[in-house]
């Protein structure tokens, strides 16, 4: 376990996150058998979504969208409900919170299903920051299979050329649902940086401070006007691609071995260890996950469905033109 | 004759060319070990092995672009695109494909098959019916069938089809729809040709894919109602089986043309251009289109169920066009 | 008033709107001290410098794309995509850039203009005309201005949208066509707007961009055999001015609808669809369409010239429309 | 200048391709202002496209598709028809032959104008190559705008993972139209190699035997089943974007620095020096082909336009299945 020079109660916090996100996912998977589970790559979400600010872009990786919403600011209801498509939702029921967050909160999702156009926004949401002369950055984030995409080439080029602040993170969970890594993807993602201009390192991707810390120097990178950084955090999806996935292409012993190395587990040991939490207090955050989700997600399952009233066939262009 | 769903009826099409044409092989992401997305390849990585059934990176312009490449030097490759709502990513593909034969006069030929899967069903996801796209591309050949014998005989057509050929693939037929379907290996359905799925007298509902199922219901109901609709399934949108669908209005003298996709630049307009061109004398009413409103896929099902048109709105297309006091100035 | 050609209408019309918004900017390949293809951003790099001109690698779907992004924080960005030529490499973006806004419950806003020079004419390569494909994408506006009036007008009105706009320019009018066009900087012309811009009795031709003219060549001619034609400029291709062509219709019972762009799968059908329904029972005759035929477009000058639709093909479908003899079955 | 294994005939084969080359260039760009020229790049073309086999697949670098035709086999009379659009091109006046090499000698050109795909199909060729068991091998070239094109990325990816026969090349010839290298391509092209588990290398491109040696050491690991390689030929474009290229947007000594360093002149220096040739045979060479490219273009020009026979709109599908 890397030590940066995190204070404490970004540890804590870098653990709550990863905490909501397993509970979130038990909750939900169990609802819907299709749910892409975070299960065992919760360091990577906690560590590249935690701190950024308000007017900070982030695109996530589709899988871990809520946790990155829920990271930004959104209401663990409203993303219940959008999830579930009700009225309440961010979207009225028009679309889903599971692949796409609310932009309300300087979240770019997936508007139709397609990886990787998002990577080209969010490095397009850095070029309006330049523009303005904000500092503000912006991070998007693809999978091991999504980092095949032409379109993350083409947006780290341009990013380069542009010097723009974008965090480019591949969370490299060695599957794009039965493609094998090997067979996925060539070379290394992180060598791809050097290629491009960018720095490019590989991070223990269960290893919650190791990616934060990477997250910190690619960000102060990124506000400096230095250019963009990519990261490859490597890690494992122990679950199957849907939470009912047979998952009869792969080993299970491999799969069990990645769960013997869980980020949770390996985080709260260490917190314990180094006397930055007690036992009693990692309990207290994991009760409050619990109850808060349950309760968020019991009140999202009793909100209304969509009407007639959330159609909005009339509202598919913007009315008018705000100049 | 064997008993099949939609989807094994499109696997056995494949493994049935696959078996006596060692040219063919499928490439796409997950279609080896996992059997597909939607079990859309299920059994051919068993029977063909890793070196004709070959799994991809995402990387969808290059699948296409790839297949392409390896059906100019005589392979017959089956790109399996998993959605249709990725046809945006490889529109250059296809009309450079759709331009080869012609461009080379005649040196290039690309015998190549794109599945794509799509369509408001149990899937819940991956809707948009995107296939209007492709209409537009000279050189392209676009195809829907709406039943497991269509599948199994349509997709072999296409796959000894000497042109680039879209299928797309309605995911509410995929394990809902099972039928009787022909086992003689030399047995196809023709590209180009529709089909009259069912004969009437009074007024023609042309529809592919999904919408057959439904203008088949509605005409049902229209039956008990007195109005006798003759159901023209196109199962090939392009190039059009212009013959059947005249010879259908000519008969009938009314028209309706339904399809899932957006109405706004759908190939359901290229049907209405032909009748009120080459039909015209042959028309009683206004041509009625029933289309999805010009808006995207809404996700929540009750929302869903009002954007794709049902049975009901093509019944009540049809009986419009029995309204006299229609379209006046 | 300033008499300026098409393509320095163009140039106005982004000039003027960058001039009064600090977030209109134009990103492009070749934009800056090139001055773009064709021309086509002339000026603006040394009034506006490289922050607000700025030249991209060549990667057509992540310029569209950080366009989409930068749109999204409320920049207004214009994107000269070379050719339309190169729609099927940014398709993805356009049809996530439609959702944007109704997927999000109003929450997304993407003013974003994507230009793009197509057409047969003097610069003899990139010809497609694909924007068709783009009428299929809800929430996308496709425009085809015909003028230099219009080219800037249309030009400013798309900057000030709050949608993705596709701004299809054909290259036969950017330095052949001049007009007098306003100089006034509030002055626009609407988006989905048509316009009449020849009134006639007998029957309506409907064209856009290049076909306009052509349409008007027609309509000489006809005049002088006793046929007064009515020439719609759709401007706005998607969404369509539906009242204004059906007004014409209504008045004149005849239709033929003209594009470049191949006929199957063309936004002409819309056109026809919209006509076939709500304008059938003013209708004297079959409606005609005039379009490429399905066929990639040849290079030869002289097979271009047989491919693209002339003045005289539109004559031709005019008369055939006032012959009575059509269309028996 | 390099010298490698290479024997007296095949630099003299080299030669011959260089000056075939700028001599059809003057003689073309002379009646077309929109002619692409490919002067002081010769080096790569012939580096690049000598000696592959008859059933090797090339996707020529559009600048230069003529004379990567020629070395495949085509004939010279009827490239010229078909950039002329006549009835005796290879595609009747329907297509150009400057964009599109002939399919008949495995050449893939543009078939629209769009950049990027043709190294697709090229990868795709090398595919069926390997499905067929043959040892072919396919080469693609690229511009250094070009490279920029998310299509490099994936095919890159998509040959490496699958061990395909392919030669990437880059021709960075600096300018994309106007843009320059820096603000075009961020990194370098030859690094990004091995981002994707491949050798990546850069040759001076001005320098024919060393490009034609880079090609070597590729061409032996496609068609021993290693997997692709990747070579960037730096050099430089001295004539405009197109033969009457205001070309304004850049600076003239350095184009003046580069037109001192031409790749023809330097190469006949080193055939004299070393006595690989005289002076006289090298004058010969030269006195060929502009003989021969005379003769072909004002064959070529003197041949009919297509007529109604040529049109075939009737022939967009091919006909009949072949199976
Ligand atoms: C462009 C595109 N191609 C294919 C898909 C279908 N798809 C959805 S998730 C997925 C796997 C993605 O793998 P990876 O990027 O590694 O993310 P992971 O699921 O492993 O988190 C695929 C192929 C898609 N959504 N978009
Ligand atoms: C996808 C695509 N985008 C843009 C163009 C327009 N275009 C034609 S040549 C060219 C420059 C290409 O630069 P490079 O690849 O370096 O080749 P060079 O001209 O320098 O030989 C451009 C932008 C195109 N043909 N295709
Ligand atoms: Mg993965
Ligand atoms: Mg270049």
């Amino acid at each position: 376990m890397s030590d940066g020079p995190l204070r404490n109660d970004t540890s804590l916090e870098l653990h709550r996150l990863m905490v909501f996100s397993r509970t979130l996912d038990r909750i939900y998977g169990e609802h819907d058998g299709h749910w892409h589970g975070l299960e065992g790559e919760e360091a990577v979400a906690a560590g590249v979504y935690h701190g950024l600010r308000p007017t900070d872009i982030l695109a996530p990786h589709y899988r871990g969208m809520p946790i990155a919403s829920y990271a930004k600011g959104a209401d663990l209801r409203r993303l219940f409900a959008g999830m579930l498509a009700k009225k309440t939702g961010y979207n009225r029921g028009r679309h889903r919170n599971d692949i796409c967050g609310p932009p309300e909160f300087n979240l770019i999702g997936l508007y139709t299903g397609s990886l990787g156009p998002p990577v080209g926004y969010a490095t397009g949401a850095a070029l309006a920051a330049k523009i303005d002369g904000r500092d503000d950055i912006a991070v998007a984030v693809f999978g091991d299979g999504g980092s095949s995409r032409g379109d993350i080439h083409e947006a780290m080029n341009l990013a380069a050329v542009q010097k723009l602040g974008v965090v480019f993170v591949c969370q490299n969970n060695q599957f794009a649902i039965s493609t094998p890594l090997e067979t996925g993807v060539a070379g290394s993602v992180a060598a791809r940086g050097q290629g491009f201009g960018m720095p490019g390192v590989e991070v223990d991707g269960n290893d919650v401070l190791a990616v934060k810390d990477a997250m910190q120097t690619a960000i102060a990178r990124a506000r400096a006007g230095e250019g963009p950084s990519l990261i490859e955090a490597k890690t494992y999806r122990v679950a199957g691609h849907f939470y009912s996935d047979a998952e009869d292409y792969r080993d299970q012993d491999v799969v069990q071995s990645w769960r013997s190395r869980d980020p949770i587990a390996a985080f709260a040991a260490f917190l314990t260890d180094q006397g930055i939490a007690s036992a009693a207090e990692l309990q207290a955050i994991e009760d409050t996950a619990t109850e808060q989700i349950k309760a968020a997600f019991a009140a999202a399952l009793a909100d209304p469905n969509p009407d007639e009233d959330d159609l909005g066939f009339d509202t598919v262009y913007a009315a008018e033109a705000s100049a | 004759m064997t008993r099949m769903t939609f989807q094994q009826a499109l696997v056995a099409g494949i493994a049935e060319e696959m078996r006596c044409d060692p040219d063919v092989f499928v490439l796409g992401e997950d279609v080896g070990l996992f059997g597909g997305p939607l079990k859309s390849t299920e059994g051919l990585f068993a029977e063909f092995g890793a070196g004709r059934v070959i799994d991809m990176p995402i990387s969808e312009g290059t699948i296409v672009g790839a297949a392409v490449g390896a059906a100019m030097q005589g392979k017959r490759p089956v790109v399996d695109l998993m959605f249709l709502e990725f046809l945006g990513l490889v529109m250059q593909q296809l009309i450079d494909a759709g331009a080869m034969h012609y461009y080379s006069a005649g040196a290039a030929r690309v015998p190549l098959v794109v599945r794509a899967k799509y369509g408001v069903g149990p899937h819940h996801g991956h809707q948009y019916d995107l296939h209007s796209w492709a209409t537009n591309i000279p050189g392209v050949k676009v195809v829907a069938p709406a039943s497991a014998e269509d599948a199994k005989g349509l997709m072999k057509a296409a796959i000894r089809d000497d042109n680039p050929v879209l299928m797309v693939e309605h995911m509410a037929l995929y394990h809902g729809v099972r039928g009787d379907v022909p086992d003689d290996p030399d047995w196809i359905v023709p590209l180009g040709k529709a089909a009259v799925v069912r004969e009437g007298r009074d007024v023609t509902i042309v529809a592919s894919a999904m919408m057959v199922k439904r203008a088949q219901q509605a005409a049902k109901v229209l039956a008990d109602e007195g109005i006798s609709a003759e159901v023209v399934d196109l199962r090939t949108i392009a190039p059009l089986d212009e013959d059947t669908v005249l010879a259908s209005v000519h008969k009938t003298g009314r028209l309706v043309v339904a399809c899932e996709a957006i109405g706004r630049g759908s190939s359901a307009n290229d049907v209405i251009a032909l009748a009120a061109d080459r039909a015209y004398a042959s028309l009683k009413a206004p041509i009625r289109r029933v289309a999805a409103p010009d808006v995207p896929v809404p996700f929540h099902r009750d929302l869903e169920k009002i954007y794709v048109p049902g049975a009901a709105e093509i019944e009540a297309a049809v009986r419009s066009t029995f309204q006299s006091a229609e379209a006046a100035p």
